[in-house]
């Protein structure tokens, strides 16, 4: 199976999660789109790393799997507090800060 | 001592008397300031003499001298020192400039008595002197535009003398200007020469004129036309003549002195001082000839309409330069000169009567209210009778002799030039009506309300205080008018000076009588002689003829005169319904005023006002509003874009991606 | 199966090291009350430590673990600035309220990780190291923009940093991976050596990958059109926490960004210098009409400090020695003179009612001279003007930029400062030119008084006169006009950086 | 053989991926989520890396989509309304993902890296198996190692200053 | 010797931050006059005859940069140095006599203005130039910005200061991009240096040469203000603090000019030859618009404003006549024009004070009781509208010299300005002191306070009308050096002319054109 069937894939994959991250307004759903969008990355990698022959590429998917854990949690938590200060969850709600 | 320090010394003292009364116009008493600056004049006049003497005592053609104090300005090859010039022309010139100003200052000494501003005057006046002598006496161009230039803020400090007189700012703003474009044809002139000789030493230029131009070359025509300008513009000569007569807003001094003696000399001096360069430009000269006899022509029919007794005298004064101007242009250079001098001693007793007549009148200067003079105030009438004379050129008078002389010799020059001598003519009969229109108005005849005042009582009569131009109340406390008025009968000063000058007037003429003696003639001829006009001398006969045609006119304008003013005085009356046309455009002194206020004036006021106006506000600061808008306009669509939607900033940041990809795509194929 | 553990070199790495024990220790303050009051002493010290560790290792240039890193000239130069800026960013967090709420030990441990993160990003020299650097540096920073918490903006701010941020990371990242793809290699001198190859280069895929590793770090740096969080961050985001931010996270991101684009994609340098080159340019102007009539000074840093990234970028872009000094030496002097103007911002917010709207500062000049001249210093500085390090800064940087045939950009810079000038003077004219009685009826009080009053935080009508904010103003002030006058340590400073690439 | 696992992963991790974006729900997003993770983790074993496919289902389907799952449960996973505020977003933002998917693709298909077109070398046994991977991980990547985990101590310390219920002290 | 006077300003001005309130003024006074003392020093130990440099320091500044801090005198800048002395000296004492607002900050301004001055003048380094003339504006932003008057219907003070700044540096920063480039353009690679004089040897291609060119003329023509570059000037002089006011119009215009003379021509002389034209287009331009505008304005401020506009038309026509005896007379003029109008605005300052306005229609006959003041500003009128007999008419008459012997046309049109500026200088005078007096104006004599501040100004007014020599002496063999590469071309038609008339007394200008000329293409 050729490499470039992955990587296309990947690209495709980035590019919906892209385009949830411009569409969707709840917080919760975008972090799940900036997922996606990481995990086209690793999916690249990984498939960079198959079609160049070292596995670099592997080792850099686990870092950024910890990274994007990492993201997830600070947006959960930022999440919780805004729900906190009983503001709504909805990005588009939040812009005091503008002009 | 040299013919040259004494002449430094003829500079000096004016200057100094100058800055010592405005130095010390505080400590110095009135009466002292008076007397400084008269004896400044006086002691210049001596010096003066002494130089002339000094001068005689070397041979005719040794007799030029240059002298230099320092380097003025001398910079990157121009030649500009502090310098003079010395030779008979000037020596002749400064004696007539000191000798009258000496006289006009012992009048002064009276007749400003009891104004407030007696010091500024007497400074005013000093200052004046100074600049006149400047004037003649400069060795080279710059300097010569120096004292062109003094002279003409000194006019104008002088006849805005009571600078609360809106009138009088006015007329010195004016005289002012008109110098000063004056001034601007001179130094363009200067910079021509300086170009084409490379100097602007008087010796060098005049040296080397005649090998650097070929006659007639337009180079040397150019200079010629643009020194005109600058005669043209002091010597009050049509187009730049205008501010002659408003400069009567002056006290009457100030008129006989600056309008009458010296100022509208110098245009008659410079023509004669580049006479060289005049030579070998002939059309210029002959430009400037015509200039002359339009101008005493023009002058003469508006003298004959005019009411203000300072501004007939005034307008008098121009034609009768304007004759002069025309002598020294044709190559009558002492004949030119000989008037001048002649012209100085009556006019400025005609302006010194006039004087003492107004203050008899209580500032009044319409010859309309006057009547009746002559048993009012003898002397003065009889000093006006005298100049009035000269003026005329009755025979044997000064003007006689003088004005005659240039006639004879346009004459015997011939072509043309014959015919400018019969314009002279006409010219002569003019001035004979006026001057004896003017006369027989003021001296005969029942008194008038305030000459009868001053027979009855004995003493001047005031009325209130009353600026006669615009007839709106004058404002006293810078000194116009005086507390007391004085009159030649009161006061000795203005007596002798009065008396001294009827004298020249009467008899200065008999010192070149053709065939009899050639004093003048025979001591200024050297100084002409590079230029082969002064070789022509008319025959004695042919200078009698003149003489005899001269008396006949002057006697038929007085007889006529009388005839129209005194024996039919319906007469002038029926003129004035005949010739209406005529007589309006005399009277509007040929709409001068109006014209030039129309093409010059209004124009540039227009313009500015344009400017300040719209230019300014549109463009100028239209470049700086309009960058202000283009750039806060993409200020406010930033602000716009940076809506606060958090996605909307994403999709931005894709888009730039997209394009940055884009991009890479485009070059990576 | 034989395992070699990789060379460790402790010297070059004890910085690194000393920040993450320190790190570590003021997070243990956490756990008590009275501990808690040593956290920020503990960070100052930790910092200090560090950067004496990094004077020490002045002249070092060595890989460090197996080529993760690299020690040298410039990695150090940018340590030191963002320590330097992470010290002042401590001392205005005294008495802040945000430090209240996130407690001071988890604040500050925050703080000193995403320092940690900056001085790994100035060494890092591998794909690897690179991003999870850059993400050590970010994440603390969303958290701490947020860490205002009972202010909606504090906690909007951090919603948006995270998102756009994350977006960015998640393009740096794809674009890391399409340039592994092309090179094969994840390391900085492999990747050169890769997509330096006949058959790769100008490939595609790789300059694509270069586009999005520009985005990214395009998106660090502030530049445009990447910059659009960066006014909102900078307003919402405690004062403190955004001085830190408007001068480290750009020292640091721009370290990378010479490191990686200079070094690692030097093959391709020939296709990128001219979109950089317009990126700069966009920002420049877009930073400089965008601050324009902005009533908050935050705001207004916050777009300056756009237009400035375009500056700096410039000296990127030249790809040339002459070009990093002149990026270093600017990266220093703006620290400088960024850091004065907020200690002053931070001070009045404290001080007044008005928070940082610019009537905060009226009549400044005769109520309290002290603070009046670093911020006038700082703008006169920020403008360009002479006697001051910016003048200095921009002339290098226009040197450089000339020297490297890219003079319409300096025009650009030329332009942009002039601009500039019509929203920095403003500042001054309030300082200095306006009484501040005044104040009370032109300024508009923000809106944290208008809104909700839970918001409102204490006014403490002696802010202006505490120590711990007008020392670091006047220090900074002091080191502008310095380093305006005497600017070769400074250029000495930045040469060393310079030197250590070419 | 390999071709059918592919096209179903692949069908797999595009729907799942569709559904985080399409689900109005964020529960049911999350779940979409899972389904795509999983399909992942069936590619990287195609693309014989074995551990990252085994870190990918634990780590992911396992820790993080459990906290997704809490906080939705939380905050209370309501769905939100189609209506679309910023002027424009709904017609540029398909298009930018589409004008994204495109450029990506030219790339990739207009590269002339040769191996793109293939399965990749031959690599010896045990390729991203975790013994090579921990290797990796403790020479050459030792550093960015270590940093993740600092990353992660930092990353809960900030959970927990954002979300604990702290009384501030004045 | 010139590195104290340079800083001497500044040093007192800070040491005065420490003075009480009242003394502040005095002593900012003492630092001017210590100033003046060793500017007059300067001038006594200078060698009239040598071209060169003197007085020069040279050591190196930002040698990673090839910046130098390199300063000297010669012909070019003496006089303007003196002038800013002087100046200066007037203008803060005329402060110090009265009562200013937070007077440390005010003088401390002033003096640094005089520092920054100062340096542009004696800077003999290109960058150190640019360097000092960005910094003129600094001190001039707060003089005019915070003890300036706010205009009701009009922009504050700070505005309008700010439009200023704006406006100036505009010009400035493009200066330093082009300074910039000069220098790295002409090394070339090799070794950086921003020294003028190697600079000029160096030379740069022609095609450089032509934006450069304009970049700097951008930077100069503004600060002047020349025409349609003025905008920003009716409003800050109507702001402005009216001492500041007459050291900024009286000296920092200057600069631009003398800019054109020390940078320009030597560095870029065929650009300069290329667009002589142009720039003399715009000279005339603001010779006429400057006079038109000053006689139909009505505030007194801005009639000096637009005088200064048409002056500064006259200083940049002698400069571009590319001929010695023009940049003789421009120096000459800068420095006559600075005497004049700063005198002029304490004047306005004093009549304002006893008028209560500053529009021309509501003022007059101010003489009556004040003749001392009116004699000043006789004095100072008739040397404004360049009276011959003045050293202002030698100036002009030297910059219209060189201008008709090179470009005939141009000297007659700029001519007409002589006549115009007659009238408005004139008039400026008369409806100030002379006719009827409204009511509500005062006729007081000057005080002996400003007869301190104005009679030395007037003094030298006249001194230098006795002897302008005292100048153009001095400066002829600079002059003839930095123009020697221009002036080839005029003179040798110039040299055939005058071959007519004298032995080549003229034309000792062209003194080895050639091989500058080779030098700079």
């Amino acid at each position: 199976m050729n490499i470039e069937w992955y990587v296309v894939l990947s690209s495709l994959l980035f590019a919906i999660g892209a385009t949830g991250i411009l569409i969707r307004r709840s917080p919760i759903v975008i972090l799940l789109c900036l997922e996606l969008m990481l995990n086209a990355g690793n999916l690249a990698l990984v498939a960079f790393s198959r079609m160049v022959g070292n596995q670099e590429g592997q080792v850099f998917a686990l870092i950024v799997m910890v990274v994007a854990a990492c993201e997830v949690v600070v947006g959960l938590g930022l999440i919780v507090a805004i729900f906190r200060r009983k503001l709504p969850l909805d990005v588009d709600e939040l812009r005091e800060l503008r002009g | 001592m040299s013919a040259t320090s004494w002449t430094w010394l003829v500079l000096l003292f004016p200057l100094a008397g100058s800055i010592l009364i405005s130095l010390g116009f505080r400590s110095i008493p009135a009466r002292v300031a008076g007397v400084i600056g008269t004896g400044a004049i006086a002691l210049a006049f001596a010096c003066a003499v002494a130089a002339l003497v000094n001068l005689l005592g070397q041979e005719p053609d040794a007799r030029h001298h240059a002298s230099s104090l320092w380097d003025y300005a001398s910079a990157a090859g121009l030649d500009i020192k502090l310098g003079i010039y010395v030779d008979q022309l000037s020596a002749f010139m400064m004696l007539v400039v000191t000798g009258v100003s000496t006289l006009i200052h012992l009048y002064s000494f009276g007749y400003m008595r009891s104004d407030e501003g007696y010091h500024r005057f007497f400074s005013y006046l000093n200052f004046f002197v100074f600049s006149m002598l400047l004037l003649v006496l400069a060795g080279n161009f710059v300097l010569l535009t120096v004292g062109w230039a003094f002279v003409g803020f000194a006019s104008y400090a002088l006849i805005s003398f009571w600078y609360r007189r809106t009138t009088a700012t006015e007329a010195g703003m004016k005289a002012f200007v008109i110098n000063v474009v004056g001034d601007i044809g001179l130094v363009l002139a200067a910079f021509l020469i300086f170009r084409e000789i490379g100097s602007f030493d008087y010796g060098t230029v005049f040296a080397k004129a005649p090998e650097v131009f070929q006659s007639g070359e337009w180079t040397v025509t150019a200079i010629c036309l643009l020194l005109l300008v600058g005669a043209f513009a002091k010597s009050a000569q049509i187009p730049f003549h205008t501010w002659l007569p408003d400069a009567m807003e002056g006290p009457t001094p100030v008129s006989s002195l600056i309008h009458a003696a010296t100022m509208v000399t110098a245009g008659v001096y410079l023509i004669a001082r580049t006479h060289v360069l005049f030579y070998l430009a002939p059309t210029a000269a002959d430009i400037a000839a015509f200039g002359g006899l339009a101008t005493l022509l023009v002058a003469g029919t508006i003298a004959l309409a005019q009411t203000d007794l300072k501004r007939v005298i005034a307008y008098s004064t121009m034609s009768q330069i304007g004759y002069m101007i025309m002598g020294v242009s044709i190559g009558a250079y002492s004949a030119g000169l000989f008037h001048l001098m002649t012209h100085a001693f009556f006019k400025a007793l005609l302006f010194m009567a006039a004087g003492s007549i107004i203050s008899a009148m209580a500032n009044r200067q319409d010859i309309d209210r006057m009547s009746g003079f002559w048993k009012a105030m003898r002397f003065t009438s009889l000093m006006l009778l005298v100049g009035g004379l000269a003026l005329a050129a009755f025979p044997l008078t000064s003007g006689f002799f003088s004005k005659d002389s240039i006639l004879a010799y346009a004459e015997a020059r011939g072509g043309m030039y014959a015919w400018m001598a019969i314009g002279g003519y006409v010219g002569a009969l003019l001035t004979a009506l006026y001057t004896f229109r003017l006369i027989f108005r003021v001296l005969p005849g029942r008194p008038c309300e305030e000459a009868q005042h001053l027979i009855d009582s004995g003493e001047l009569y005031h009325g209130p205080p009353i600026n006669p131009a615009t007839e709106e109340e004058e404002d006293t406390d810078v000194g116009f008018p005086g507390a007391h008025h004085h009159i030649a009968e009161q006061s000795w000063p203005m007596a002798v000076a009065m008396a001294l000058l009827g004298f020249g007037a009467l008899f200065a003429g008999l010192i070149q009588v053709p065939g009899v003696d050639n004093v003048l003639f025979g001591f200024l001829e050297p100084a002409f002689l590079d230029s082969p006009l002064a070789e022509i001398h008319p025959s004695v006969g042919a200078e009698w003829r003149g003489l005899a045609i001269g008396a006949a006119i002057s006697l038929i304008g007085i007889f006529a005169a009388w005839v129209l003013w005194v024996s039919r005085p319906q007469l002038p009356a029926l003129f004035r319904e005949r010739l209406r046309p005529v007589y309006l455009l005399c009277l509007n002194k040929w709409y001068f005023d109006e014209a030039i206020d129309f093409l010059v004036v209004r124009p540039a006021l227009a313009i500015g006002r344009f400017a300040n106006s719209t230019f300014e506000r549109i463009v100028v600061d239209g470049l700086i509003t309009g960058t202000e808008d283009t750039v806060g306009g993409a200020g406010r669509l930033v602000r716009v874009v940076q809506s606060g939607f958090v996605r909307s900033y994403a999709l931005l940041l894709l888009a730039g991606f997209a394009g940055l990809a884009l991009y890479f795509l485009i070059v990576s194929s | 199966m034989n395992f070699h553990a990789p060379h460790i070199d402790y010297a070059a790495l004890s910085p690194v090291i000393a920040l993450t024990v320190g790190l570590c220790i003021v997070l243990m303050t956490a756990v008590s009350k009275p501990l808690r009051r040593t956290a920020p002493a503990l960070t100052l010290l930790a910092l200090a430590t560090t950067a004496g560790l990094l004077i020490w290792q002045w002249d070092e240039e060595t890989d460090l673990i197996s080529g993760a890193l690299r020690l040298d000239g410039l990695a150090i130069a940018i340590s030191l600035i963002a320590i330097l800026t992470a010290a002042f960013a401590v001392l205005l967090s005294t008495r802040e309220p945000a430090v209240e709420e996130a407690g001071s030990g988890e604040y500050h441990a925050l703080l000193l990780g995403s320092v940690l993160g900056m001085v790994l990003l100035a060494q890092a020299q591998n794909l690897v190291s690179f991003f999870v650097a850059i993400e050590t540096l970010s994440i603390p920073l969303y958290i701490l923009c947020a860490t205002n918490l009972r202010h909606e903006r504090s906690l909007e701010s951090g919603l948006k940093y995270l998102i756009v941020g994350s977006l960015g990371s998640a393009t740096l990242l794809y674009g890391m991976a399409l340039i592994y793809g092309g090179s094969g290699s994840t390391d900085f001198a492999g990747i050169a050596a890769g997509i330096g190859k006949e058959s790769v280069l100008g490939d595609p895929l790789v300059l694509v990958g270069i586009g999005m590793a520009a985005v990214g770090l395009a998106f660090k740096t502030s530049i445009a059109p990447f910059h659009q969080w960066t006014p909102d961050v900078y307003q919402g985001a405690p004062t403190p926490i955004t001085s830190f931010m408007a001068v480290a996270t750009k020292a640091a991101a721009f370290a990378v960004f010479v490191r990686f684009f200079d070094v690692a994609l030097a093959p391709e340098s020939g296709d990128w210098q001219a979109p950089l080159a317009v990126l700069a340019a966009i920002s420049i102007v877009v930073g400089n009409v965008g601050a324009l009539r902005q009533s908050s000074l935050k705001r207004m840093l916050g777009y300056s400090g756009i237009a400035q990234a375009g500056y700096i970028l410039g000296g990127l872009v030249v790809a040339s020695e002459a070009g990093v000094n002149a990026l270093v030496f600017y990266l220093a002097a703006y620290a400088f003179m960024n850091l004065a103007a907020f200690a002053v911002v931070v001070a009045r917010e404290r001080e007044t009612s008005y928070g940082d709207e610019i009537g905060a500062v009226q009549g400044l000049g005769a109520e309290r001279p002290l603070l009046a001249w670093p911020l006038t210093i700082s703008m006169l500085g920020l403008a360009g003007l002479p006697a001051t390090a910016g003048f200095i800064g921009k002339l290098y940087l226009i040197e450089a930029l000339v020297a490297g045939d890219y003079t319409w950009l300096a025009v650009f810079i030329a332009v942009g400062t002039m601009i500039s000038l019509a929203y920095y003077l403003p500042v001054v004219a309030a300082m200095w030119m306006r009484p501040g009685g005044e104040a009370a009826e032109t300024a508009t009080p923000t809106p944290a008084i208008a809104g909700a009053s839970p918001e409102a935080d204490p006014i403490d009508p002696e802010a202006g006169r505490r120590v711990y904010l007008v020392a670091p103003a006047l220090l900074a002030a002091a080191a502008v006009v310095f380093f305006g006058i005497i600017p070769q340590p400074l250029v000495e400073f930045a040469q060393h950086a310079g030197s250590s690439l070419f | 053989m390999e071709e059918v696992l592919f096209f179903g992963a692949a069908i797999g991790a595009l729907g799942g991926a569709i559904g985080v974006v399409a689900m109005r729900n964020p529960l049911y997003g999350v779940l979409a989520l899972i389904v795509h993770l999983f399909s992942l983790a069936v590619l990287f074993l195609l693309l014989s890396s074995a551990f990252v496919a085994a870190a990918q289902v634990v780590v992911y389907a396992g820790a993080v989509m459990v906290l997704y799952v809490f906080v939705v449960a939380y905050v209370g996973g309501d769905t939100e309304s189609a209506w679309e505020p910023i002027p424009g977003q709904r017609f540029l933002a398909p298009l930018m993902g589409a004008a994204l998917f495109v450029e990506l693709a030219i790339a990739v298909l207009a590269s002339s890296l040769l191996a793109l077109g293939t399965d990749g070398p031959d690599v010896k046994a045990g390729f991203g198996d975790p013994a090579e991977i921990g290797r990796l991980l403790l020479e050459r990547f030792l550093l960015p190692f270590e940093a993740s985990s600092i990353l992660l101590l930092l990353a809960a310390v900030g959970a927990v200053v954002l979300a604990s219920r702290r009384e501030v002290e004045r | 010797m010139t590195n104290s006077l340079l800083w001497t300003p500044l040093l007192f001005g800070v040491i005065g931050l420490f003075l009480p309130r009242r003394a502040a003024g005095w002593w900012a006074v003492l630092g001017t006059v210590v100033t003046l003392g060793l500017a007059i020093a300067l001038l006594a130990g200078f060698d009239s005859g040598a071209a060169g440099l003197q007085d020069t320091v040279d050591v190196e500044w930002i040698p990673g940069l090839g910046v130098d801090y390199s300063l000297g005198i010669d012909g070019l800048n003496l006089f303007l140095i003196l002038l800013t002395a002087l100046v200066w000296t007037g203008g803060t004492a005329f402060a110090a006599f009265r009562e200013q607002e937070r007077p440390h900050l005010f003088f401390l301004m002033m003096l640094l203005g005089e520092t920054a001055t100062l340096g542009a003048f004696l800077a003999q380094d290109l960058l150190l130039f640019v360097l000092f003339f960005d910094l003129m504006l600094v001190p001039f932003y707060f003089l005019f910005g915070a003890w300036g008057s706010d205009r009701e219907g009009g922009p504050t003070a700070s505005a309008a200061t700010l439009k200023m700044i704006v406006y100036t540096l505009i010009g400035s920063l493009l200066m330093l991009v082009a300074a910039i480039a000069t220098a790295v353009i002409s090394a070339d690679g090799g070794h950086l240096t921003f020294s003028i004089a190697a600079l000029g040897e160096q030379g740069l291609g022609e095609g450089s040469q032509r934006w450069i060119f304009w970049f700097f003329a951008a930077a100069f023509l503004v600060k002047m203000p020349a025409f349609l570059l003025h905008g920003w000037m009716p409003d800050a002089y109507r702001a402005a603090p009216l001492p500041a006011l007459a050291v900024f119009s009286g000296v920092l215009a200057k600069v631009g000019a003398y800019g054109f003379l020390r940078v320009v021509l030597p560095l870029f002389p065929d650009a300069t030859i290329q667009f002589q034209e142009v720039v003399l287009v715009i000279a005339l331009a603001s010779i006429l618009y400057g006079s038109v505008m000053a006689f139909t304005q009505t505030n007194v401020r801005l009639v000096a404003g637009y005088s200064s506009v048409a002056q500064l038309g006259f200083i940049t026509a002698g400069i571009f006549a590319l001929r010695a005896d023009g940049a003789d007379g421009a120096i000459l003029q800068m420095v006559n024009h600075g005497l004049v109008v700063a005198p002029l605005f304490v004047i306005v300052a004093i009549l304002a004070e006893r008028s209560g306005t500053e529009d021309l229609r509501e003022m007059g006959g101010m003489a009556m009781r004040a003749p001392v003041l009116a004699a000043l500003f006789l004095i100072v009128t008739l040397a404004t509208l360049a009276m011959p007999g003045s050293a202002n008419f030698i100036g002009e008459f030297y910059i219209l010299n060189s201008l008709f012997d090179s470009k005939i046309v141009f000297a007659c049109v700029a001519i007409s300005g002589v006549a115009m500026s007659a009238y408005y200088a004139l008039r400026l005078y008369q409806r100030t002191m002379h006719n009827r007096k409204p009511e509500g104006i005062e006729s007081r004599e000057i005080g002996w306070r400003d007869g301190v501040v104005l009679a030395p100004l007037v003094l030298c007014i006249l001194g230098l009308a006795l002897y302008p020599q005292l100048i153009l002496k001095r400066t002829d063999a600079s002059v003839q050096r930095n123009v020697a590469g221009l002036s080839d071309t005029t003179d040798a038609e110039l040299a055939r002319q005058r071959g007519r008339g004298s032995e080549g007394q003229s034309i000792s200008v062209s003194s080895g054109p050639s091989e500058s000329r080779a030098a700079a293409g």
